[in-house]
């Protein structure tokens, strides 16, 4: 492959998650709406949104730590992006996901967040510092059964890349959530926390933290951060789609995986209040754990 | 010198909080350390006004003190003039009253279920029950006009009859009402996460009830069985039979369940109230409102709200005009230094769920 | 790139036409108004579906929701909040205490005439204006908002010294933010 | 004469000059203390060759000193951070008293890190362990603040560990009637059981106890928060890099070498994953930077510990690259922490914050540093947290995998607070005065974070010396370079790797960066710290908006049983049943510099009488 | 009840001089004291008698008299009877003791009797402002204070309310005019 066609390649990946997770985003209020009994917003509202905050004069800021946050947080979703394999035979959204690695992605989605803390900590509004907190410590509870479902897979398959996983499933057509159940168990358990749903929207909670991190943050920050929490749940979502799904041979299809594995955390999120902090780092160590350490048995075992 | 401890300002811009007032939290960690209400941002000096008003223009505000439950207000005005004047109220109108008192009552629940659950970010049940409070709303607009602002029980009665049918509309009403409160039963009650976030949190006891003289749902919610419309009765409760809820739990999971069975309770009081309803006239007319002088004295009046006591005080000099009228919300007493009291060693995450619980409706405060 | 006056104006165009459908309003109940907020964002009426959306802080917000009476020591709150909102930012006097002070007309602590010290784009009449009305509230300011007229910032930038001196005259404490954008 | 002397005699020689100039001129000592770092640093990469060895005798015992691979890499730590720190000290420490003395403590450590690199025989390197133990014992009593709890818990400690150093040199020498490393290493497999196991034991004792392995660690938190941040850069960064340096040669060598070995090394990488939680948990909780940090070592040598235990030839990669990576970060953290000192007068979080507009550059430095030790792509941390999950996974430690993921993962918890803690937040007025650090303390900081990024995206650069150091211990040749057995690098191939991680990054900052330049964006102004939304209030003048105490409660309340037990109370109870020897111990202690070099002399003179009398 | 009554005036009388009662129809009962003996009678009544529960405490303004009288209201659950105690202090230098520590909640009403009255209420705890931030002039709840004037003193109103003719009209008109100069090019 030639240069051009890779940054050719690279751009369309981008452009096709940021339309793929907004509209998402879109499509969650509108099922939302549904549920509470309303009409709710048109799918592409997030667009509008989106657009009108770009559109918003950002007069103010803290310090350039304020707007290198949601820069850090950009760079870590479209790099992830890069080294996540969108589809089974690549083509033009291959990028860089041969090199994929799983312990190498768990690093670099990291990142993002890290750096928008340090942009919401240099705000200096103290929700923003307990939002922070609380994320911080929530990503500490959910990141174990994470881990320890991917170890599981590892174990199993023998390989550390995604790559790997994808072919073992190609090969032997089952999915890996039909054969490691445990270690898909646990990572679903884990994806709850990973999208901050309820009850797991400990970080932003309007009614204790006033929106925590981003409650300084308005216009073309939160234009950065709303698209690029876009392109990070679409990375999350087809990473587990790859991971457990069997990865998808077309747009079509990886769409409707993606979107149903989606509708886990948010069904689960409309009908949950949310956690106290130290209750959903809890969560996170009683079954998800159980499950992952039974997965990783599993994986020893077989 | 910079204090210590790190300070929040929990309102009076912040989703979490109920109506317009602020508390200033002292936190260290995610643990409160102190908290310092802070009223005054409605203040619109309705006891001043009052003064200036005569008797009838005076009732106006009455039901612009709280807004969430605007009918105990009104009533309790009517009652304390009646009570003044000696003035005789018909048997259909206390009925009405009654039925009106229970209706607004369950509006207020309805409410409360979706500030008790927004606060604790179950969204869907506030979206639920607010949705569901307009069809009670529409009763009181086809009874008095206004949705909010009804000033329908005015001294020596009440404003206009029932319209034609309007019972059966109630019926049919409380039928799917009743029905819904199950529903919001199995996504409140039944969820495993709002238990874990209410029990145990936000504990008022007998001992700290008694010391501040708490009303209302909080003291049933610590196991001392105490209803105005009991204890005191007043228009027609002591003809009806209903259940006064009481919980020993003390925290904000035990008053939710002495609110859950009290929105019950108010439906089978209206279908009692529809069942005995007398007929008649339903006011006895008062004279030329700028004429209208009441005798010299006071009175002290109460009545039971969503949240609890409350009382007025109405002080008349002889002349055309109140020489004092002065509420007693039961806010009063839970939304500042019961308030202050119980935030202490909470955690910052269930202070909006505290508020709620305690029912701390700030304009009943600051009126 | 883009500088000629013709291209500014389509961008303007659909600038506004994403600001039209996308309101998010400020949390902040300053009146008893604040109580038909709620049933004008669920079920029955549904504001979502004409984009208008909650905010919890003012950096985020583009809609200032006066709902109701104003009293002085919630007015200082309000002009802090209203300066601290990013441009476009636009404000909505709700009931009829806003107007003309309503039935508080003799207040000593509630001000009567809201467009004295905010420039206010659009008024919803009523006491308490039914959920109807604030709908029909939004409308009117999507209206505007697309026609280009909901110009109240600006306003209030050219006549900043004039509204703080409305505001100065009833709030003596009232801080001299460095409010110049 | 051989280069290998002249190194030590300047290195002795330039800090009994320095002590002596301290008394003439300042600036004289100040120079002659940064030459006697850069000249022997200079003449060592030079003139040094790997493989030379220089061999003598002293009263009649047979010494052998020499530089192999594999002590190489670890002069890179020490003579680099040695030099850097030493830079920095010299602005550092300006203005205190008895400078002259630390100095020449300074140097002294330096050199006694360079003697245990060039020792090849037992005698040699353990005098200069012990040399360097004194020197630091000194320096950790140097502030003399709360000397008695922490110097003698230090000076406990140490005399632990170099008495079963040489109880096991004594053992070796009767055994073998030699004192060469290499005749040890050789004969090892040979010994009887139970010495095979003795042995290594007691050597692990004494290298445990300098890198802090639990439950040795007791000692590290008040010694390197106690000791001058200028000299607990090279006391963490380097110092304790010598504990690893002899536990590789103990596990590679000797360990590794017998049947039984295998438990051994399961052990050893057990505690070295609760030395990594525990550690983290603490770092997590404490309130002080420099304690913070001393706990966050603990942490990093516990991963560095686990990668030595598990033996693979990826896994020594890991943990020398990770010992390398970690005197960086760790050394510039101590700086920065030292710089705000300077600057502050406190190091407490909850007194400290919104520094980041006054001292920009100690961000920039302590912020690389951070994402490093995080180990968050593309800084080097990285490089070697992942060789080492390669090696854990690739070995089939299953469970250890996962207690390595949660304290790692549990590290960012304490990176944040460090970064928030002294940099972000409010700008509150009493820091208003506060300025960036002198430029000689700067630059020390930023060369050294620079370095950690370009490690990051040139592993090779410093992977190859490993590489050549780790064939010479013994890990034979099976495929050219051992990082190959990774897989990133196994796809990614040569030397340059990570690079198209770098590109990406650029190019979306580039790309955020001319978002950033727009023209609406231009006009954005920045305002103070004190105009946030807070719910529409104006804070008062006295309130407080930085969110400092408790920082991470909720997540301390939730892994509580974790942290409960604390080892300390148990040597406390021991230790009041010792009282007497503790007794015996202070009244040795003066706090005098001479005495300790007495004793030093004493000690040495005692070894040798104890060796000539018993096998003699 | 009326037993109830009779019982309850004599304790009271037996343990304080200077107490007069007064009967009402109903649940109620008015004890007359004197200021002085407010916290002994307040606290005889909830230790000894039972009337655990503060339901009121109200002040009255009496200009023309020239008095303020303060009336707490007690209640008791279990004899479910409402006591009056009323007391009547100076206008000219009101002060009033302090029974925060005999109800909490006491301490709320005495904080805004304090800021709405001007009454000076002897060792009590809590910020100075209460409802009100900045006030200048008298306390507001004064008979004398005149909000009215007060407020049209303070606050704009708008033109156009007085006469009823077409008020729509009348008012998009006046209000035309009242716009500053400068402002005109916004209207609309």
């Amino acid at each position: 492959m030639d240069l051009l066609t890779n940054i050719l390649g690279a751009i369309a990946t981008i452009i096709l998650a940021f339309v793929v997770g907004m509209s998402y985003g879109g499509i969650v209020r509108k099922i939302t709406a549904r549920v509470h009994n309303r009409l709710g917003p048109p799918w592409y509202q997030n667009f509008i949104d989106a657009y009108k905050l770009f559109g918003k004069t950002t007069a103010i800021h803290h310090g350039w730590m304020q707007i290198m946050g949601p820069a850090f947080l950009m760079v870590s979703s479209v790099v992830t992006l890069m080294f996540v394999p969108v589809l089974n035979n690549g083509g033009w959204f291959t990028n860089l996901n041969f090199k994929g690695d799983l312990i190498f992605l768990l690093y670099l989605m990291v990142f993002g967040p890290l750096g928008m803390a340090l942009g919401a900590g240099q705000t200096g509004n103290p929700n923003s510092a307990i939002g922070v907190t609380r994320g911080l410590s929530q990503m500490v509870g959910f990141e174990i059964p994470w881990v320890m479902a991917l170890v599981a897979l590892m174990i199993q398959f023998n390989t550390t890349t995604i790559t790997g996983l994808m072919d073992v499933q190609q090969m032997s057509g089952t999915w890996l959530m039909f054969s490691s159940p445990f270690a898909f168990i646990a990572a679903v358990l884990a994806m709850l926390g990973m999208f901050r749903y309820s009850p797991f929207d400990i970080v932003g909670a309007p009614t204790e933290l006033a929106s925590g991190p981003v409650s300084e943050n308005g216009g073309k920050f939160l234009f950065t951060m709303m698209s690029s929490g876009s392109i990070f749940s679409f990375v999350k979502l087809t990473l587990y789609v790859d991971l457990f799904m069997g990865g998808a041979d077309n747009l079509i299809i990886l769409l409707i995986k993606t979107f149903s594995i989606y509708m886990i955390p948010v069904l689960y999120g409309i009908v949950s209040p949310r956690y106290r902090t130290e209750q959903a780092i809890r969560f996170f160590w009683g079954w998800p754990l159980f499950f992952g350490i039974l997965a990783i048995l599993y994986a020893a075992i077989f | 010198m910079r204090e210590k401890a790190t300070t929040l300002y929990f309102g009076p811009q912040h989703p979490g909080i109920t109506g317009n007032m602020m508390i200033r939290l002292k936190v260290e960690g995610d643990t409160i350390i102190k908290a310092t209400t802070e009223v005054g941002y409605l203040h619109r000096a309705f006891e001043k006004l009052q003064e200036k008003r005569n008797w009838l223009q005076s009732f106006t505000m009455m039901c612009r003190f709280c807004v969430p439950e605007t009918d105990p207000m009104e009533e309790l005005y009517a009652r304390a003039v009646e009570e003044i004047e000696g003035r005789e109220v018909p048997e259909r109108a206390k009925y009405i009253r009654v039925m009106v008192l229970e209706l607004a009552r369950l509006a207020s629940f309805m409410l409360w279920y979706g500030g008790q659950n927004g606060s604790l970010g179950l969204y869907t049940m506030g979206q639920w029950s607010v949705g569901d409070r307009n069809y009670i709303l529409d009763l009181f607009e086809e009874l008095t006009g206004g949705r909010i602002y009804h000033m329908y029980i005015w001294p020596g009665g009440v404003r206009r009859d029932l319209p034609k049918g309007f019972e059966g509309r109630v019926l049919k009403t409380l039928d799917y009402l009743e029905k819904r409160l199950d529903d919001y039963d199995d996504l409140m009650f039944d969820n495993a996460i709002f238990k874990k976030r209410t029990q145990g949190v936000g504990i008022v006891d007998k001992a700290t009830a008694v010391e501040h003289g708490v009303v209302g749902a909080v003291l049933r919610g610590c196991g001392i069985k105490s209803d105005i419309r009991i204890d005191d009765p007043y228009e027609v409760y002591d003809k009806l039979d209903f259940i006064v809820p009481t919980s020993d739990g003390a925290d904000i999971w035990s008053r939710a369940l002495v609110r859950r069975q009290e929105a019950r309770q108010s439906i089978r009081i209206i279908r009692q109230v529809i069942d005995t309803m007398p007929g008649g006239s339903v006011y006895n007319k008062i004279p030329n409102p700028q004429k209208w002088k009441l005798p010299k004295g006071d009175a002290y009046v109460r009545a039971e709200s969503v949240r609890g006591e409350v009382g007025l005080y109405v002080v008349s000099d002889g002349g055309t005009m109140p020489r004092r009228v002065h509420l007693r919300g039961a806010a009063y007493v839970h939304g500042i230094t019961l308030l202050e009291d119980v935030l202490v060693g909470e955690n910052i995450a269930d202070v909006s769920a505290i508020m709620n619980s305690l029912g701390t409706c700030p304009p009943e405060i600051e009126r | 790139m883009i500088n000629d006056k013709n291209s500014q104006k389509i961008v303007d165009i659909i600038q506004n036409w994403a600001r039209k459908h996308s309101i998010w309003v400020l949390a902040y109940g300053t009146g008893c108004g604040a109580i038909e907020i709620p049933p004008t964002m669920t079920s029955r009426y549904d504001a979502e579906r004409l984009g208008v959306r909650g905010a919890a802080t003012p950096r985020q917000a583009d809609v200032l929701l006066v709902t109701g009476y104003l009293t002085t020591k919630t007015l200082k709150r309000v002009i802090r909040v209203y300066e601290q909102m990013q441009d476009p930012k636009f404000v909505i006097g709700f009931g009829s205490c806003t107007i003309n002070g309503g039935m508080y007309y003799d207040s000593y602590n509630t001000i009567k005439l809201l467009d004295k010290y905010l420039p206010v784009d659009v008024y919803i009449n009523g006491c308490m204006p039914r959920p109807e009305a604030v709908l029909a509230g939004f409308g009117k300011l999507q209206e505007i908002i697309a026609e280009g007229r909901a110009n109240g910032a600006q306003k209030y930038k050219d006549n900043l010294e004039w509204y703080k001196a409305n505001q100065k005259k009833i709030i003596p404490s009232l801080l001299t933010t460095d409010y110049n954008w | 004469m051989e280069i290998i002397y002249l190194i030590f005699i300047l290195f002795l020689s330039g800090a009994i000059a320095t002590f002596l100039l301290g008394k003439v001129s300042k600036r004289l000592r100040d120079i002659a203390f940064i030459t006697t770092l850069v000249v022997p640093s200079v003449l060592f990469f030079t003139q040094i060759n790997i493989g030379q060895t220089v061999d003598f005798s002293v009263l009649g015992i047979h010494l052998s000193w020499g530089i192999t691979n594999f002590s190489y890499i670890f002069a890179y730590i020490v003579l680099g951070l040695g030099v850097l720190a030493g830079i920095y000290a010299v602005a550092a420490m300006k203005g205190k008293e008895n400078l002259g003395f630390f100095f020449f403590n300074y140097i002294l450590s330096i050199m006694a890190m360079m003697g245990i690199l060039f020792s090849r025989d037992l005698i040699s390197f353990f005098v200069f362990w012990e040399i360097m133990t004194w020197s630091s014992y000194l320096m950790v009593v140097f502030t003399g603040k709360d000397v008695q709890k922490v110097g003698i818990k230090y000076f406990i400690f140490s005399a632990i560990g170099a008495y079963a150093m040489l109880m096991a040199i004594v053992i070796t020498y009767s055994l073998t009637g030699s004192m060469m490393i290499s005749n040890l290493i050789f004969a090892f497999p040979d010994f009887e059981f139970g010495m095979q196991i003795l042995i290594p034991v007691l050597l692990l004792i004494g290298f445990g106890v300098k890198s802090a392995m639990m439950p040795l660690h007791v000692w590290a938190v008040g010694s390197y928060s106690h000791s001058p941040m200028a000299y607990t850069a090279v006391f963490s960064g380097a110092l304790s890099k010598m504990g690893i340096y002899g536990m590789i040669i103990v596990m590679a060598g000797l360990v590794s070498r017998i049947p039984e070995g295998y438990w051994f090394r399961e052990v050893i990488a057990w505690m070295g994953a609760i030395t990594a939680v525990g550690g983290t948990l603490w770092a997590v909780a404490q309130d002080d930077a420099k304690k913070m940090l001393a706990y966050s070592s603990v942490a990093q040598l516990g991963y560095i510990i686990i990668g030595i235990a598990i033996g693979t030839p990826l896994a020594m990669l890991a943990s020398l690259f990770m010992a390398i990576l970690h005197g960086m970060f760790k050394g510039t953290l101590f700086m920065a922490v030292g710089a705000i000192e300077k600057q502050t007068g406190t190091t407490n979080f909850t007194e400290v914050t919104g520094l980041i507009r006054k001292m920009p550059f100690t961000f920039l430095a302590s912020l690389m540093s951070i994402i490093a030790l995080a180990g968050i792509p593309p800084l080097g941390g990285f490089i070697g947290k992942w060789m080492l999950y390669e090696s854990v996974i690739g070995s089939n430690h299953y469970l250890l995998i996962i207690v390595i993921f949660f304290s790692s993962t549990a590290a960012f918890l304490y990176c944040y607070k460090f970064l928030f803690g002294f940099f972000l937040g409010q700008e509150e007025k009493e820091w208003a005065h506060v300025k960036e650090a002198p430029a000689m303390m700067v630059v020390p900081m930023v060369i050294l974070a620079i370095g950690t990024f370009i490690f990051g995206v040139f592993p090779g650069l410093i992977l190859n010396p490993i590489d050549a150091g780790l064939q010479e211990l013994g890990y034979a040749v099976t495929q050219g370079r051992y990082w190959e057995m990774s897989v990133l690098f196994n796809e990614w191939g040569d030397t340059v790797v990570l690079q198209p991680i770098l590109y990406t990054i650029l190019a979306v900052f580039v790309f955020f960066l001319a978002f950033v330049l727009t023209k609406n964006f231009k006009k954005t102004r920045y305002v103070s710290t004190k105009d946030i939304s807070s719910s529409g209030e104006i804070p008062k003048e006295h309130e407080n908006l930085t969110f400092s105490r408790g920082f991470f409660q909720p997540f301390l309340r939730s892994v509580e049983p974790l942290m409960r037990r604390k080892i300390d109370p148990y040597y406390n109870s021991f230790g009041r049943g010792m009282e007497a020897i503790f007794d015996f111990v202070r009244r040795i202690y003066t706090g005098n510099g001479q005495t300790y070099a007495l004793y030093v002399v004493v000690f040495a003179l005692l070894l040798l009488i104890f060796k000539d009398r018993l096998w003699g | 009840m009326k037993d109830i009554k009779a019982k309850l005036t004599e304790k009271i009388k037996a343990s304080f001089d200077t107490v007069s009662e007064k009967d009402y129809n109903g649940n109620r009962l008015d004890f007359h004291v004197d200021v002085k003996i407010i916290p002994q009678i307040l606290t005889f009544l909830k230790v000894n008698l039972g009337y655990i529960h503060l339901s009121h405490i109200s002040c009255v303004d009496w200009l023309e008299e020239g008095e303020f009288e303060i009336i707490y209201i007690l209640w008791s659950p279990v004899e479910k009877l409402k006591v009056f105690v009323r007391t009547r202090i100076n206008r000219e230098k009101p002060v009033l003791p302090n029974i925060d520590m005999i109800w909490r909640q006491a301490n709320t009403y005495e904080r805004e009797m304090r800021e709405m009255f001007g009454i000076e209420i002897e060792g009590l705890e809590g910020a100075e402002e209460f409802l009100l931030e900045d006030w200048q002039e008298m306390p507001p709840m004064r008979r004398d204070f005149q909000t009215e004037e007060y407020a049209e003193k303070t606050f704009w109103s708008r033109e156009g309310r007085e006469d009823a003719i077409d008020v729509r009209e009348e008012i998009i008109k006046r209000s035309r005019e009242e716009i500053p100069d400068f402002a005109k090019k916004y209207s609309r």
